[in-house]
């Protein structure tokens, strides 16, 4: 863990990234990996988890889409104004790829550019899928395509790119592009799709996911999936670890630990 | 010297009516929401696993931040989420197939509360039920209703009197007098007390100008409340006939003897599950054969309380 | 983002009916038996010193071990050693004639008794005196007679209308409700109230099987108990109209700052006296001035409770 | 510091040192510097400063006089029993002589023995003027000779070598031999008219000091001398520091903290 486990940052900038979504940066030494996360204290509103889509000479940049109260008083902040972070946390990528692709759905492309970013610094570039339900909610492109990846689009009103989903639109290009690992971050729906047809076609890959985090350390058990915890041994899983997860895809836990269906 | 004696130390312990593999029990609010994740500790070596405190209707606990730890110690104001006793059934069911002993914590604001918790409990097939009478930062349950002998006697009597199950009383170290805590347990029908929750603190983060808690005050836990709860459990060894479970800052088998030497039957542990991870319960165990090994101890009990002047 | 203001911050206290130049006090029972240790504390940089706990009568305190030093914190049992009172009119002859600003501190087991001592240290020159009402770990004084709000009251008020210098309480934190304690003090004609002193503990060698203290019990101090002093701090300050004086594990200018923002007004500095030397007294003074100065603070004042919500 | 700040240890062997008075060795890895000091816990006793006399090869030697409760209960202990360690405490002697000479009073000798064998594993050696009341009393005067030093003995009785004290005896040496730096230890009498000696023919040198102690580290107070801390400052001193402190061979203070005159 690195020393910097509490550290209080200010915002220098802020740029909007998609519709409701803004790319923040602070001014910070956290050094995290593509798929770590940090707890980030917004004051007198909430603490919320959030990945790392830019981490670079001091600066770290989140990608937030609004939800609701914490995330919008996130993008509300103004430069100069202070959060707090804990971390970074959890199991990140691994970088074993030679010829990498990535699946985003909407703000789930933010952990992947910074995985992008640090194939591209080893010398490894790939294609990203990136898909959303309209083109005004597409994520980070600009981002992919100045690394030099191939990015392909997909939209469900087919307002830009494919018509379709990032998931159908992988399925399209497998049969075309040359792969050898996938790295998937998204709607938990759609990470199952990508497993399901990755699998189909024996390509090993990983994958982000998301649960309610109270703690971020693995003390609290708000983020357990079934005997795992998403802050801990997560939020990057092995498809082959996620095949054993009964509830992944199925069934989230809710503030009061119930668990729900997924939605 | 001592000669080495023959075999390996025994570490098993028959506990009120438990049959516990090593005293080694996972302290109620870490990891205990859920049955699968109880089951981990489980498997992973604890002696027996008690759940999140569950209470008579769900909560969703206090705002994030929640948790705030540094190398001293943790300090955490969760704010006892929790699905509600209807809910934990689902959880319950899934660990009664499986062989773990389970003991359920429960918290309540008033005696016909808690009554009602431990008999779902006890049908819910756990083998204890724990009272939360010391919860130091969730309004009107907790220490609030836990810090005099008046209310825990009363609270414990109107519990012991509905179920069969062994009732465990935890007791707060919020208090200028635990010991008065404990008698008034034991005398109402507590079978053990479980001693210590979490001290009431507090951390400001001098940047951000506020509590690092969002519900401002917490409870410290770890390393830096072992001193306490040590001298507790030693205070009600000296008072109490029942057992104690000691609790607060275990993280090595060195410390789980000073807590056995200062009085404690079992021991339970919290934060280190998070510092030293869910193998604790397989280190801890090592720890404490390695240390009775060595200075020739055959049973715990040849251990428990020996600090204490005839 | 806040400008620079101009000039250095101004961390001098009027405090009471004394001038202080920096918040950062001597705690009782650092080097506080001797005015020529006294004296060096003061020349390195205290604020004011507070001077061992003094009684009617001398005392040797406990037999060793009276310490117990760990990275986490600190115990002792000293058991309150000192030359009583009549003996040391020759310190504080020494100290009134020099400018260090000296608290007086005394313990006895009945008002009557606090009294005399109060009196006596008026006679000697002491700026103020501060009653030990909270130590851990002495048969007969401290906590025993300091835990409840009416032993309080009897005894600030008895010392409250026998002396005309400014009367300080010091509060244990071994209790289920600090405040009650700081509001006797303060009705009973306290002029400030010190929090806290050190929690009650133990710890125990395994291999000697013995409590590490000779008195067994202790008092932990240092990093440890700073999350449960500025809890107690924060909660006085929410019911006192009084200064509180913090004290517990400060030891840098950001723990000066959190204690501050909690509502102290001064601050006391125990073990890490012991742990940063001496010096800390400067170190601490330019750790604080240097943190107001990059927030912007001209004054203590303005960083004093501002945590609280309005 | 050291580690092992805290640490138990086993009595492994024990010998005769002089008339009441032992050497006791234990197993143990504290590394200490001559003139440091350990707190000794004789548990169900007491707790007490003690000089180190040997240090080597994972065993520390102490040399005890028995004066009243601790020390006789530490003398008394067996092999195979168990004490606690605090430890190592204060500042040592400074290791810089060419010539260096020791004068000992009684089980003074103890730290002193740790500072020879010190020196000679550096390849220097020097002269030990070993006092002692008489004969029975004189404490390691093998192991001074045994290290390849001079040892120079006086008794106040005449019983062996010179009669008279070591002040004495070192007044009468100073003519005749080369030396550049004096380190003393033992009564406080002694070492005040030692230190006299010394200056009169400017012989720079250190002298350790014993004071009650009851932390061992700096905070209680009750070994202090004037401004200084014996504990902590100390117990080696400076002459030229001692001439600045007042109470030095004048008084002590007691358990109470009361200033009593030296006897
Ligand atoms: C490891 C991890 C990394 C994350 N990284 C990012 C990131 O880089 N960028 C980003 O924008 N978000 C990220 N999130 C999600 C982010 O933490 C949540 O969006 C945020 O906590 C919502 O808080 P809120 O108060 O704004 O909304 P809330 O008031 O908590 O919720 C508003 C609505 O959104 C729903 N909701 C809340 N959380 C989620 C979720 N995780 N998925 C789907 N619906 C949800 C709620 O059910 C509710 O309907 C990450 C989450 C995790 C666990
Ligand atoms: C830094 C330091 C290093 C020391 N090193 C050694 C050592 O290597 N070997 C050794 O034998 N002792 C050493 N001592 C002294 C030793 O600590 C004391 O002899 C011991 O504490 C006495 O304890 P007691 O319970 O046996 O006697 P007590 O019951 O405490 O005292 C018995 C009698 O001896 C007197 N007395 C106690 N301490 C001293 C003293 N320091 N000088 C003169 N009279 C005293 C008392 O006044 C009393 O009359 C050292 C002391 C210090 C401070
Ligand atoms: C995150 C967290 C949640 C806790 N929740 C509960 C709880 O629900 N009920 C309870 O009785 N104690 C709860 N506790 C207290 C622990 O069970 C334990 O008494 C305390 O943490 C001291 O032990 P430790 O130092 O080993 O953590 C909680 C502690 C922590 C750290
Ligand atoms: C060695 C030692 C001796 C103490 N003696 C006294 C005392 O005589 N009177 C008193 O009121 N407090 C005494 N205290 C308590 C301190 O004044 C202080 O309240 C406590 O140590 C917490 O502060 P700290 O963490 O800065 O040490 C003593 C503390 C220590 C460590
Ligand atoms: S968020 Fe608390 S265990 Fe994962
Ligand atoms: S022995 Fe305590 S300060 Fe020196």
């Amino acid at each position: 863990m690195s020393p910097e486990t509490v550290s209080v940052s200010r915002l220098i900038q802020k740029k909007n990234a998609a519709k409701d979504c803004f790319s923040l940066f602070f001014e910070s030494q956290i050094q995290s990996s593509p798929g770590q996360f940090l707890m980030i204290w917004i004051p007198g509103v909430d603490e919320i988890p959030m990945s790392v889509s830019h981490c670079r000479n001091g600066t770290i940049g989140l990608t937030v889409k609004v939800l609701g109260e914490a995330t919008e008083a996130l993008c509300n902040l103004e430069e100069g104004d202070r959060v707090r972070f804990r971390g970074p946390f959890g199991q990140g990528f691994k970088l074993e790829a030679k010829r990498p692709v990535l699946v985003a759905g909407g703000v789930g492309s933010a952990p992947l550019l910074l995985l992008a970013s640090t194939y591209s610094s080893m010398g490894v570039k790939g294609d990203a899928i990136i898909g959303a339900k309209s083109k005004d909610e597409l994520t980070l492109i600009q981002e992919f395509e100045n690394l030099g990846w191939n990015v392909y689009i997909a939209t469900d009103d087919g307002s830009n790119g494919f018509k379709g989903t990032a998931s159908d639109l992988l399925e399209k290009k497998l049969k075309v592009l040359t792969l050898d690992f996938l790295y998937t971050c998204g709607p938990e729906k759609m990470l199952f799709e990508v497993i399901r047809i990755a699998e189909s076609v024996n390509l090993p890959g990983q994958a982000a996911l998301e649960r309610l985090m109270k703690c971020g350390i693995g003390i609290c058990g708000s983020c357990a999936i079934n005997q795992k915890l998403v802050c801990r041994d997560g939020p990057v899983f092995d498809f082959k670890e996620l095949r054993k997860i009964s509830e992944f895809g199925k069934a989230k836990r809710d503030a009061a630990g119930r668990l729900r269906p997924s939605v | 010297m001592p000669n080495a004696k023959q075999g390996e130390p025994d570490i098993g312990l028959d506990f009120l009516d438990m049959k516990l593999n090593n005293p080694f029990i996972l302290a109620s609010g870490i990891l205990g929401e859920t049955a699968d994740l109880l089951l981990s500790a489980f498997k992973a070596g604890a002696g027996a696993v008690v759940t999140k405190s569950i209470g008579l209707e769900p909560r969703d606990g206090h705002r994030n931040p929640t948790i705030y730890s540094t190398p001293d110690g943790m300090m955490n104001a969760m704010g006892l989420p929790n699905p509600g006793i209807e809910d934990f059934k689902r959880e319950m069911d899934v660990l009664r197939k499986t062989d773990a002993v389970v003991i359920g914590s429960v918290f309540a604001s008033k005696p016909n509360g808690f009554s009602i918790l431990a008999k779902k409990m006890q049908d819910y097939g756990a083998a204890a039920v724990e009272l939360n009478l010391s919860c130091p930062h969730a309004r009107g349950y907790g220490t609030e209703i836990g810090s005099t002998p008046a209310s825990v006697r009363r609270i414990v009597k109107s519990v012991a009197g509905s179920v069969s199950i062994p009732v465990l009383a935890k007791l707060t170290p919020n208090t200028s007098d635990i010991c008065s805590l404990g008698l008034a347990a034991q005398e109402a029908g507590a079978k053990a007390v479980v001693a210590i929750n979490t001290v009431k603190a507090m951390r400001i983060d001098p940047l951000i100008k506020r509590p690092v808690l969002a519900n401002r005050y917490g409870g410290l836990s770890g390393s830096a409340v072992k001193p306490i709860g040590i001298r507790c459990v030693y205070e009600l060894f000296e008072v109490l006939t029942i057992p104690i479970i000691g609790v607060g800052g275990i993280a090595t088998g060195l410390d789980a003897v000073e807590y056995i030497m200062a009085g404690a039957t079992a021991l339970q542990i919290g934060t280190a599950v998070q510092t030293r991870g869910v193998k604790v319960f397989s280190y801890l165990q090592d720890e404490l054969k390695e240390f009775m090994r060595k200075e020739n101890y055959g049973h715990l009990s040849e251990m428990r309380g020996i600090v204490h002047e005839p």
